[in-house]
């Protein structure tokens, strides 16, 4: 069975349609990453599926003990508040699962313990959110692009530890990225989100249909392959007229 | 020895010494400059208290502080409560917020300087209005009350205090009778009150105070009362204010700016008088002593 | 001399001291340094109310305050930060009190009373109030210790660890506003807010977790109310604004001595 | 009936309320709700101060609120927030005020007049001073308007616009402190502390940019002082509380119809 | 000569030393990327550079009149303040230069105008970071990790751009960046740091620095190449190990 689903889910933030019709789900073991163009809803299905958006339609379904480690995407902690990265880590409700310095260990983040939040490097603080994730035991990981700010050691370490906890725990990933290309080796399945699903599927499926293909063109490898093929090019491309487009289609 | 006497405010002081003359001196809680309402106890004051064989004060409505902290720290002494004692005439507090009736209220025991809108205990309806000790009448039933008080405790003394009291009883008709002469021979003025804290006066020496600014619970008046207490000032006749210490002279101009106007200042409290025993008569002459300037 | 009423003040001061330590943590890290005279001055609107409508003043008081947490809660939004929402509750029951005041005869607004409080006068019964007010505060702060830090630092964390916002917070609030409306009564609202605000925020420099915040913040607000009530007894000054100013003497150093030693 | 008396005062509320609109869109944005009444405490120790030792009282009142925007400016940091800071400030200046008074005899600390002020009792002078102030005020922040706007939004931003965060916040704190000591004067400090908070509130939904926020702040301040004289004038209640009511009953207005119509 | 240097520089924040001894310029037409480890002092030298934070030792020299459109690697802007994303990118004080919807086109971020900036998604609220560094027609850029957040057509159209602004204004680009095999591909020079400056040069010439390969292993690809290759291997390789390293010995 599915540890969390949702099914026609619909989202309308300030009079904006942000998300309609959304069915995903889930599942014990599974890597599921999210795709989509920038300011398509990925980050409202997240906070829709933890509670922390109301819906205006479809519902959310989750078992009321599940044990869910989210990383936000964007956090403000106010410096007014000290707290050691491992009092953060230590902040998480669950009494078994890690010890503090076990998650920090496999978040990367050993030696930090004693820093303060307010202190830390972008990386360091994306580490961080990545332990107490870790730490709370969870059932699932709800993590929203988890590698930003990460250095490419930390990147590759990140995503070596997904695939092991999965392989030892069982454990669910829902992730967004933009990585495309680590994220078409590393999934199970992939949905491309655009206000709703433009498709879903195995990596190999997704990466080669035409709703894909128009929002992020052919190839997986983006940004990188662009970069090389172009550099040398006149610049009248179209990208960015069409990549923001969605935001228009959910302002609309 | 002398029994340990705490007070209140500065009039009740001046009685408990009159009476004490001689055998020894009370203390004071609440010193000159102080205000009763929003009073803040010290330890020196504290300690005052916590001594007290006996506390003689005005009575309830007038400081809530003093009143709290005397039910705390003096809990074993003798409590005389000035405005229990038979046969002291107490007024109600009046009602009416209008202005152009005769009854601005002046439901606020105010007392010394300042108590504008600081000041404000909540008082119920039908209060008595606390500041009694203006009422001559009364401050000589009072001075009887503390003489008996004293004698209960310190017998030894009893004939003092009785005679003591009956002297400054005398002192205190004459000076009454002197500013009630002083208060008919004022003639045709107009009387206002910055705030009206003079019931017990007007009702004890039968004059009439014509309009007051801020009104019976001490809050600034509305728009509407300026206007008609400025529509009401517009005669012939002489205005005098009467205001405590620490007045606000812009609400008086904004009022009566368009009339002439003279201020007196009274002090209800009397906190520039020299304290000891011949402190109230001292008040009454100095009420009349100052009213004599509303005769223009 | 050390008078029996002295030592009923430093207990009194103590243990409002030490409720108000970890309360006043989470009032700084909330932006909620408004909240005490959010909660005075509705709870004198509520006095006045009480007095209108001929019910027990207290509970009229402790209505207004719990109103006010509702008030709170009700509008907290994004858009209105909390220290300006407390502001305008804050102003609006002030006027409204006093607007009530003009019309209903016979009702005062005492704003002395309620500021100042008089801590000399604390008796065998206000104690007991406000050691068992402290306890009860303190236990259900570390009952919900870890759910309110979550909260503080992001209800969206705190949704997916299965806490509930809105509910907790309301918790919060709803026993800040016990707490200042039995302390109001006792010591007054300047010294309570100070002891809310001032140790927490002396007490910021040399903490490096939540808890050791509010620890230093109740050593620091009970030293304040034990040497302020010195001062207070040496000098003849009153008590309360006494206390007041010792812990800003403390939140000074505190400042000066964390920029001398970095 | 339209007295002369109630022209002045209609005529300084709304001098005040477009002087407060700007500035108290700053307070909202910055967390300074604290800070008309951190600076009315402070004047009233100068108040105090200036009474003991003989010196012209307005002078005693602006050197205290301009010490108090220096301190402000100085102890600001990143561990110790906005507000918590200013209800520190203000609660300390009061306690010394207090403090102070009972130490010097002769000086009374009156907390009433500088609460409410006397906006019926303003005469051409206070007039000119408030128009003057307002149009000061107003000319300062529109030259300095964007940088005041990026220091708020971020200092680092700032600064790689060769802003320099420290004296532009200052300049903005001082203004804000000469307005608040000049307003108090003549209408108190509930009546501009709720000027300046109460209409930036009210209309934060309805702006989608500062400047759009300012001037609908500036139209809801001037109707409250408009309609609140004319409640006053009807039901006989204090004026400046009247004012407040209504402009608290705005602000309840524009939550609703935001949370109707979203 | 040079639009910006550091000679020597020097940084200690709340007692930890984060950059000691570093030197570096950027001239006009230049990009220069530094690159480093989490906690290696890359957004601190950055913001030296601006002013925004005081140094311990050595110099920062640029013109007075010198024009920075600097985007932040986190900006927290309140939803108290009312702003939309055009009168965002107006505030900058420069009057000539792009309009606002110039600047927003080349961005990506057309159509978000009246867009409320705390209501933006990540990707989002990058792009409009970046029209606002554009629209201030500066002299240099300096840019913290830019492409966090955005979508890959996004990132490739950003390279682009900086390469056409390069070129046609003539301005330089001072990035901090983790997506090494972009980098190597699009600086003119590399800077690597971790608390000093452990190599710099062409990217060429970086990419063979044994201190550079001691950082981040060899091959310019980093997490891709590792994850691709590592991904069957057993998983006690020690990068995380390494990598928070420079964040202890900047602790010291
Ligand atoms: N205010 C501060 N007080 C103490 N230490 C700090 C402070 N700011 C940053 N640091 C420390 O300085 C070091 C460098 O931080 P910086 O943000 O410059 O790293 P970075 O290279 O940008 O890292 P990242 O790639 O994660 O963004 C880190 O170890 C960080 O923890
Ligand atoms: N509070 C809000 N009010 C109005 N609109 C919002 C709000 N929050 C998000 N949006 C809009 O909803 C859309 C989806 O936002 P979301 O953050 O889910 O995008 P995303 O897919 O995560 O994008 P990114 O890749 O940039 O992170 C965007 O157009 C955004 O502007
Ligand atoms: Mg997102
Ligand atoms: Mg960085
Ligand atoms: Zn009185």
């Amino acid at each position: 069975m599915s540890l969390i689903a949702a099914r026609n889910l619909s989202v309308t933030l300030n009079g904006h349609r942000v998300l309609h019709d959304v069915s995903m789900e889930v599942g014990r073991g599974e890597i599921v990453t999210v795709v989509g163009p920038n300011g398509s809803g990925k980050s409202t299905l997240l906070r829709a599926l933890i509670g922390a958006v109301e819906t205006s339609g479809g519902v959310v379904m989750r078992d009321a003990a599940l044990r869910i480690g989210y990383v936000p995407q964007k956090l403000h902690i106010d410096p007014s508040l000290p707290l050691t990265a491992a009092r953060f880590v230590a902040l998480s409700p669950v009494r078994r699962g890690l010890s503090v310095g076990e998650a920090l260990d496999m978040a990367g983040a050993a030696g930090l313990e004693r820093r303060q939040m307010a202190d830390l490097s972008g990386g360091q603080f994306q580490r961080i959110l990545m332990a107490r994730a870790l730490r709370s035991d969870p059932d699932i990981l709800i993590l929203d692009e988890p590698t930003q700010g990460l250095d490419q050691p930390g990147s590759a370490a990140f995503y070596e530890l997904l695939d092991d906890l999965r392989r030892r725990l069982n454990i669910g990933v829902l992730m967004v990225s933009h990585e495309l290309h680590v994220v078409m080796a590393a999934s199970d399945r992939v949905i491309c989100l655009n206000g709703h699903v433009c498709c879903a599927g195995a990596p190999a499926h997704v990466a080669t249909a035409p709703e894909y293909r128009a929002l992020f063109g052919s190839g997986t490898r983006g940004a990188l392959a662009l970069y090389r093929h172009d550099h040398d090019h006149d610049h009248d491309h179209h990208h960015h007229d069409h990549d923001h487009e969605p935001s228009d289609e959910a302002a609309g | 020895e002398a029994p340990r006497v705490a007070t209140d405010i500065l009039p009740v002081h001046g009685l408990v010494a009159a009476v004490m003359d001689g055998v020894g001196t009370p203390g004071l809680v609440i010193g000159p400059g102080e205000d009763p309402h929003g009073h803040q106890m010290r330890p020196s004051q504290a300690a005052n208290l916590a001594r007290a064989d006996l506390v003689v004060w005005v009575g309830s409505g007038l400081s809530p502080a003093f009143e709290k902290a005397a039910e705390a720290l003096a809990g074993d002494a003798v409590s005389l409560s000035l405005s229990g004692v038979p046969g002291v005439e107490l007024l109600e507090f009046r009602s009416s917020h209008g202005h152009d009736e005769d009854d601005h209220a002046d439901e606020d025991p105010h007392d010394e300087n300042d108590h504008g809108e600081d000041d404000n205990d909540m008082h119920a309806e039908g209060d008595a209005d606390p500041h009694a000790w203006l009422d001559p009448d009364n401050a000589v039933l009072w001075s009887a009350a503390i003489a008996e008080a004293l004698a209960g405790l310190d017998p030894a003394n009893a004939d003092r205090y009785r005679a003591n009291a009956r002297e400054v009883q005398a002192k205190i008709e004459a000076a009454s009778t002197a500013l009630g002469e002083r208060i008919a021979g004022l003639g045709d003025v107009e009387i206002v009150a910055y705030h009206d804290a003079y019931q017990y006066l007007e009702v004890h020496y039968d004059f009439e105070i014509d309009s007051s600014l801020i009104d019976a619970a001490g809050a600034d008046p509305g728009a509407r009362g300026i206007a008609e207490v400025s529509a009401r000032m517009q005669g012939e006749t002489p205005v005098c204010v009467l205001a405590e210490p620490g007045f606000r002279i812009g609400l008086i101009d904004t009022a009566l700016g368009a009339v002439p106007y003279t201020i007196v200042e009274l002090d209800p409290l009397g906190a520039h008088i020299p304290q000891g025993p011949g402190f109230y008569p001292s008040l009454l002459r100095d009420f009349a002593d100052r009213l004599g300037a509303c005769g223009g | 001399m050390f008078d029996d009423f002295l030592l009923r003040a430093t207990l009194a001061g103590i243990g409002v001291a030490i409720a108000a330590a970890p309360v006043g943590c989470f009032v700084v890290w909330r932006r909620m340094a408004y909240f005490g005279d959010a909660t005075a001055h509705a709870s004198l609107m509520g006095v006045a109310l009480a007095l209108a409508t001929d019910l027990p003043v207290f509970a009229g008081a402790l209505v207004a305050s719990i109103a006010m947490a509702g008030a709170v809660a009700a509008l907290a939004g994004r858009q209105v930060p909390s220290d300006t929402l407390l502001g305008v509750l804050a102003h609006s029951a002030l006027a409204l009190g006093l607007v009530a005041a003009a019309l209903v005869p016979g009702v005062r607004v005492d704003l002395a009373a309620y500021l100042f409080g008089d801590i000399l006068a604390v008796n065998q019964w206000d104690l007991a109030v406000i050691w068992g007010g402290a306890a009860l505060i303190s236990a259900l702060l570390a009952w919900r210790w870890n759910a309110l830090l979550t909260i503080t630092l992001n209800p969206d964390l705190a949704q997916a660890d299965g806490i509930s916002p809105p509910r907790d917070s309301l918790a919060l609030t709803l026993a800040l506003a016990c707490l200042v409306a039995v302390a109001i009564k006792v010591v007054g609202v300047l010294l309570i807010v100070a002891l809310l605000l001032i140790p927490a925020a002396a007490a910021r420099p040399f903490a490096a977790t939540p808890e050791r915040m509010a620890l230093i913040a109740a050593g620091i607000g009970a030293a304040s109310a034990v040497l302020g009530l010195q001062l207070s007894l040496a000098l003849d000054t009153p008590p309360g604004p006494s206390i007041v100013c010792v812990a800003a003497g403390l939140f000074v150093v505190s400042r000066s001595l964390r920029a001398l030693a970095p």
